[in-house]
């Protein structure tokens, strides 16, 4: 029966090449901390040297290409009162913008996630002791998705709310630089 | 059933070989496709009816949509009636010469058409993702367009092969029916027209 | 079976006029049926025999008949929903105790309507009411479309995101309720459930200006030091505890998590234990719920544990 | 027509004396035949091969979704259970719904009008058969892609309707939704055009004498639902195509803060959900006319209430939607005339119902074959499942059951019992007409009587679950609520239901090996299809038959000459008038190709693509637009015309 060879065929042709995509995308990583967010990213930056980290490997968000992740950061993004400083949309308000591509403590997973634990000058208040790192995880990645750092297929597409910008799945793609400063 | 006397028979070698109208099994092939298009239509204008119920008063958040592209395709379209009427009867007399002419005519309006529909969309002075009602009217539009962009796609094929002139009589019958379907495109038009030109003004 | 949630073992005038309907349209239905199913299975006895001598003039005549039975029946059934439709549209009152409720993934926020915003009582996943007075819920949604309902009492209005809906009941018999989301909203829809009390009506005002009140300040040290951890820790980034400077508003407020019976909407009682492993590990408890896993050490965990329990 | 062209009656014409017939049965084997190899097998056009794969596939998702089902009954089998976490279980129970109504119940009941409308008006094809191979392969393409999405954890979970704004954008995180809206698009766009070809068919090729007061009440069935389709998906065209802009395009249909409302895709939604059902429940009552006539050994009473009452079925049909949205707070005065709608409804059905029973009553030495069993369980099961409709038809009642395990038992005692059983004693009443052997009679009945049990052991104790304030699409639930012990019996259910559908299957198996070898017309059976050979030749017929009564088996008396004349060379068929069935014309209908399959490829990728980024639409359009002008460029070898314009004596003269 040529039918059933063909179907198997197809569907394990298909399977291969959406698999391992879908998984990494999808996956709802609620339950356990994913290893990698167990390793503290020493990063410490102070006011006078700002956006000098030690040298180390490149650190990636465990949910930098996670859809579920970014959501959940999109979620505590207004949960957590990001919007009131730095836009519902990230476009920036007393607080620096984040859809752009300027930088001013790096645009790398590892210092985000510095930035967001550990505070900054002039008013970025440090989250570390507050919320757990599986959610400053999930937030690096939904601010890397702002300015389109992150995969369109898997970032957060708009919100049941006013319209104020393009939607993190239609941003493009920014070329960080880091500025040090606003 | 042959049972009775197996001598006996109906003879059909004499029947044509093809039929105009609804006749043919083409002919209501396309009514089907009409009646599909035509429901998918009459859906799209009621959630905009809907939506627009909804708020006190419409457009929500833009200026009316400009009428002088869409009020132009009223006409081109309306106009385009006729050399598709010219091709059909002219298929319905095997008048090759006559179908190649009146479909290429046919074709220039389609084209006119398009072109003039890309106008529009600018004219609609509101974007898709501004709010429900630019959705909708986008929606309507672009649900229009893609009917008459295929429509001219399939008319220059249909028109490809009369100049071919691979042609039997059951091509002939296509190009009646293609012209009958081009006919939904115009009438569809005319609804769809004034929801979104006319109902933000007067209703 | 229990009844914490019986359609047919209703605690309300709204909820018995409905278990009315249901045994009416059940018994109708089911003589119906008995009859199909007995007329049938003569009819396949007959047909094996190929013994009837009915002609096809008498069947059209039985056929009519019965035809004109079930419409009769039909509209019989009609009559009476309407009937009951009207009846419940009575208890609409203006002197009806209003009551918030907000849906969230997956809990419910409550909050008791009052002219001084700051006289509101807020609470969640609880919902204590007076018996025998007529109770209005505002029915509102953050985020999907949810639906309450509690059978013992009324039926599910859905909450639907941008718009108002009402829900009118009444208890009749003071006791506990328990009430569930009907409306598939997610991935821990199973989990969001509610208790209502219904208490007599002094009983009730009390319980209301108690949680007026905002908390009652610790008093051993253990307990100051878990309010600490509360304030400053993870826990004040999403929950409020009035009266504290803890503010969080995107989970359920606890001022008086002491004096509710459930904790988790619903899903686990209300007692140290469970409490202390609901904070431990609440992922493994309810999977995919809004509070992260805390990571307290034991001795920070004790200490909160010990601050919660004073929030009577 | 000009009378030269009108067709007449010939007396011992040489075409029907035996050696006319071998003659040209030869032919019409050279002609009809379907090429040999895997590359013919692509390129199929004969519904009869094209409906068994409909068939074949369709019940391969049956098994599928059912097993999804095994797994959600075992979860539930116990309060606190931890077979399933929640995330695994809202997909399970998403794809359970979606494949049993999209990849089984429409396709099925389609696919038997594909195989058997054309048998039974006597024709020898089916209309637009290369459109016919394409609906097929999108069909498959459909599946196939939710499935392998599924596998890859990017599995619908929200439900089979898909309610915005828990699909929508914000909420439904990845492409889970926009997944299932792809599907809709690719099972909508199928079952369109197999409605198309269905209703082609029975207006335009019904043989000679058959008007349509003559039709067999299946194709009346077949006809009345082909009609629904085309009124009722394009509201879910409509409605998926939005929720994929909200998604991907960030439109405001129904994001309620820009205007949108979630409502209206309730609206939308429902109102081709609800005529959704009667698609599927529409053609089990042909079905049952069909078997209860034949196993009655007498026409089925009352033909023209039974057509009546299926036409006013779809009419009304359309007019319920809103029984769906009861608890949403519309407002009361609309509601009250979607109940009375709603519960009127149920007259047809029960008028049928009561000339069944009155068929089955004045029957000639009634036949209790296993079709039959199945046809005369509708009476108990479905029944149950139409009262309980009737109650949920009435607002307040609704308000409690709602979402509850009430209206789960509900609709499985509607959709099985009014369409899966009839469909069941439908495959085992044509099985030997579509394979040429009989069914096994002990195991038939083995399994018919294990199905019947299970499904009532399964979905009885659900109505109790619901009025004991079990709601739906929940992964699991307290001991305190004290649902465990009707949840196990379920769960035991179906296991049974399992044992008997492996009968069931074993039963096929072993018939197309070794089951009795079936004659033309082993029922003995009224209708055209019996006419002849089990498994029909490709042709379909030879002669081919006309009809001069709506039972032409039972009728020899009533003898009419059969067709000649068609030209056997060709792949001709005859079409005629749509009311009463005169000869027309003749026309020519399209053989293998394999352009179906090729376009059914290119449109697959622009769907797949379009939903990972809208250009996908444009690109994956150019490849689709190629294989339709491949598919329609007119093959050579046909007679050019000059390019004077020719006269229409002339043109008339070189083409017959």
């Amino acid at each position: 029966m040529p039918v059933a060879r063909l179907t198997v065929a197809l569907a394990a042709l298909c399977l291969a090449g959406a698999a391992p995509a879908g998984c990494e995308r999808e996956a709802r990583r609620y339950q356990e901390l994913p290893a990698s967010a167990n390793r503290e990213t020493g990063v410490r930056v102070g006011a006078l040297e700002p956006g000098m980290p030690q040298q180390q490997a490149e650190v990636r968000s465990p949910y930098q290409d996670n859809a579920w992740g970014m959501g959940e950061g999109k979620r505590l993004y207004a949960a957590y009162n990001c919007a009131p400083c730095h836009g519902v949309n990230g476009g920036g308000a007393i607080g620096p913008p984040l859809i752009d591509d300027k930088w001013i403590y790096g645009a790398r997973a590892d210092q985000i996630y510095a930035t967001i634990s550990q505070g900054r000058p002039d008013g970025m208040p440090s989250f570390g002791g507050h919320i757990t790192t599986q959610q400053i995880w999930q937030l690096v990645a939904y601010v890397q998705s702002m300015s389109g750092q992150v995969k369109a297929t898997s970032a957060p597409s708009r919100n049941d709310d006013q319209m104020a910008a393009l939607p993190e799945s239609r941003q493009s793609k920014q070329v960080p630089v880091q500025t040090g400063h606003r | 059933m042959s049972a009775g006397s197996p001598a006996r028979a109906l003879d059909v070698s004499m029947l044509p070989i093809h039929a105009f109208g609804h006749r043919s099994l083409m002919w209501w092939a396309t009514m089907c496709m009409v009646a599909i298009e035509a429901t998918a239509f009459a859906l799209a204008i009621t959630s905009y009816l809907y939506l627009k119920g909804r708020v006190p008063h419409w457009p929500v958040g833009a200026p009316t949509p400009r009428l002088l592209w869409g009020t132009v395709n009223v006409v081109i379209l309306v106009v385009s009636a006729w050399p598709n009427l010219m091709a059909r009867k002219a298929a319905e007399r095997f008048d090759l010469s006559g179908v190649r002419l009146w479909m290429a005519v046919a074709l220039v309006f389609a084209l006119g058409f398009n072109i003039v529909r890309f106008l529009e969309f600018g004219q609609l002075q509101v974007r898709w993702d501004t709010n429900a009602y630019g959705s909708v009217t986008w929606f309507l539009l672009g649900l229009h367009t893609a009917h008459v962009l295929t429509d001219f796609l399939d008319s220059s094929v249909l028109t490809a092969v009369m100049f071919c002139g691979i042609v039997d009589a059951n091509r002939f019958v296509d190009v009646s029916e293609n012209a009958v379907y081009w006919n939904f495109v115009v009438l569809s038009w005319l609804p769809i027209y004034a929801v979104i030109y006319l109902a933000p003004r007067f209703v | 079976m229990p009844h914490l949630q019986s359609i047919i073992h209703p605690a309300g005038i709204q909820a018995a006029r409905v278990s009315h309907l249901w045994w009416v349209m059940f018994w109708i239905c089911a003589v119906v049926w008995a009859a199909v199913a007995v007329t049938a299975m003569v009819a396949i006895a007959r047909g094996r025999r190929g013994s009837s001598t009915a002609t096809d003039a008498q069947m059209a005549r039985s056929v009519t008949v019965a035809g004109g039975l079930s419409v009769a029946a039909l509209l019989g059934l009609l009559f009476q929903s309407i009937v009951t439709g009207r009846a419940l549209d009575t208890l609409r009152s203006p002197d009806a105790l209003r009551i918030q409720v907000t849906g969230n993934q997956w809990w419910w926020d409550v909050q008791y309507e009052h002219a001084v915003p700051s006289r509101r009582v807020t609470t969640a996943n609880e919902i204590h009411i007076p018996v025998g007075r007529a109770i209005r819920f505002d029915l509102l949604s953050t985020d999907v479309i949810h639906s309450l309902w509690i059978p013992s009492l009324q039926g599910k209005i859905d909450l639907v995101p941008g718009r108002l809906n009402e829900l009118w009941l009444r208890a009749d018999e003071p006791g506990i309720y328990r009430g569930q989301c009907a409306e598939y909203c997610g991935l821990q829809h199973a989990k969001m459930a509610l208790v209502v009390v219904a208490e007599p009506p002094d009983d009730f005002e009390r319980w209301l200006t108690a949680n007026r009140a905002p908390a009652s300040p610790p008093t051993t040290p253990e307990q100051q030091r878990g309010r600490d951890i509360f304030e400053r820790g993870p826990c004040a980034m999403c929950h409020t505890i009035a009266g504290t400077s803890a503010g969080g508003r995107s989970a359920p407020d606890l001022t008086h998590l002491g004096s509710r019976s459930t904790i988790g909407a619903g899903t686990l009682p209300n007692t140290k234990g469970y409490l202390a492993g609901w904070i431990a590990d609440p992922q493994h408890i309810k999977p995919g719920n809004r509070m992260p896993p805390t990571g307290l050490n034991g001795e920070e965990l004790q200490a909160v544990l010990a601050y919660l329990e004073t929030l009577k | 027509m000009t009378p030269a062209e009108a067709p007449r009656i010939v007396d011992n014409d040489p075409r029907l004396a035996p050696g006319g017939l071998d003659e040209e049965r030869r032919r019409l084997e050279h002609t009809w035949r379907s090429p040999s190899g895997l590359i013919g097998w692509l390129s199929e056009v004969d519904h009869k091969a094209i409906g068994r794969r409909f068939i074949v596939t369709a019940f391969a998702f049956f098994v599928l979704a059912g097993l999804l089902a095994a797994l959600m009954r075992i979860q539930l089998a116990r309060p606190d259970n931890t077979f399933l976490n929640p995330d695994l279980y809202n997909q399970v129970f998403t794809m359970h719904g979606t494949t049993m109504m999209f990849l089984f119940a429409v396709p099925v009941v389609l696919a038997m009008g594909v195989y058997f409308v054309p048998l039974m008006v006597g024709a020898r094809g089916i209309a637009l058969p290369r459109l016919l191979a394409y609906s097929y392969w999108m069909f498959l393409f459909g599946g196939l892609f939710l499935y392998v999405m599924f596998l890859a954890n990017v599995g619908p979970d929200n439900g089979w309707f898909s309610y915005p704004p828990l699909a929508g954008p914000e909420f439904g995180y990845g492409k889970r939704a926009d997944v299932w809206a792809q599907l809709i698009t690719f099972t909508e766009v199928s079952s369109l055009v197999v409605a198309t070809c269905l209703i082609c068919t029975i207006l335009k090729m019904r043989t000679p004498g058959m008007s349509l007061n003559r039709m067999p009440l299946f194709v009346w069935a077949m006809l009345v639902v082909s009609f629904m389709v085309m009124f009722a998906m394009p509201a879910v065209m409509i409605s998926s195509t939005c929720l994929i802009l909200d998604r991907l395009m960030s439109t405001h249909f129904f994001n309620q803060a820009e205007g949108g409302d979630p409502l209206l895709w309730q609206h939308l939604f429902w109102f081709f959900g609800h005529p959704e059902v009667y698609i599927i429940f529409v053609p089990a009552l042909g079905m049952m006319s069909e078997i209860i006539g034949t196993c009655s050994r007498r026409p089925v009473f009352g033909y023209l209430v039974m057509v009546l009452s299926m036409i006013a079925t779809a009419f009304i049909g359309f007019g319920v939607w809103v029984h769906h949205m009861f608890a949403t707070g519309l407002p009361q005065l609309g509601q009250s005339f979607f109940t009375a709608a709603s519960i009127m409804i149920v007259v047809p059905t029960s008028l049928q119902i009561f000339g069944w029973i009155a068929t089955v009553w004045t029957a000639r030495r009634l036949a209790i074959t296993v079709p039959f069993l199945y046809a005369a369980s509708f009476f108990f099961v479905f029944v149950i499942g139409g009262l309980s409709g009737v109650m949920l038809a009435s607002v307040p009642l609704d308000r409690q059951v709602h979402d509850t395990y009430f209206v789960v038992a509900h609709f499985h005692y509607v959709l099985i019992g009014g369409s899966t059983f009839p469909l069941l004693g439908a495959v085992v009443y044509w099985f030997p007409k579509m394979t040429g052997r009989m069914m096994g009679q002990w195991l038939g009945r083995l399994s018919f009587w294990l199905l019947f049990a299970g499904f009532n052991l399964t979905f009885f104790p659900m109505h109790l679950l619901g009025l004991y304030g079990m709601p739906r699409r929940v992964y699991t639930y307290p001991a305190s609520m004290g649902w465990g012990s009707m949840n196990l019996l379920a769960t035991i259910g179906a296991g049974v239901i399992f044992l008997s559908l492996l009968v069931f299957l074993v039963n096929v198996i072993t018939s197309l090996r070794a089951g009795a070898v079936a004659e033309s017309n082993p029922w003995g059976g009224s209708t055209l299809e019996w006419a002849t050979s089990s498994p029909p030749p490709p042709y379909n017929f030879l002669p081919q038959p006309t009809v001069a009564s709506r039972e032409p088996l039972w009728h020899p008396e009533l003898a009419s000459p059969p067709v000649v004349g068609l030209e056997s060379e060709k792949r001709q068929v005859l079409v005629t008038a749509v009311l009463d069935a005169e000869p027309d014309h003749r026309y020519k209908v399209p053989g293998p190709s394999l352009w179906p399959l090729a376009t059914a490829m290119a449109t697959t990728l622009m769907f797949i693509w379009s939903i990972f980024q809208a250009m996908g639409l444009v690109w994956g359009a150019i490849p689709t637009f190629v294989c339709l002008v491949g598919w329609f460029w007119p093959t050579r070898g046909k007679e050019r015309l000059a390019a004077s314009p020719p006269t229409r004596l002339t043109l008339r003269e070189s083409l017959s």
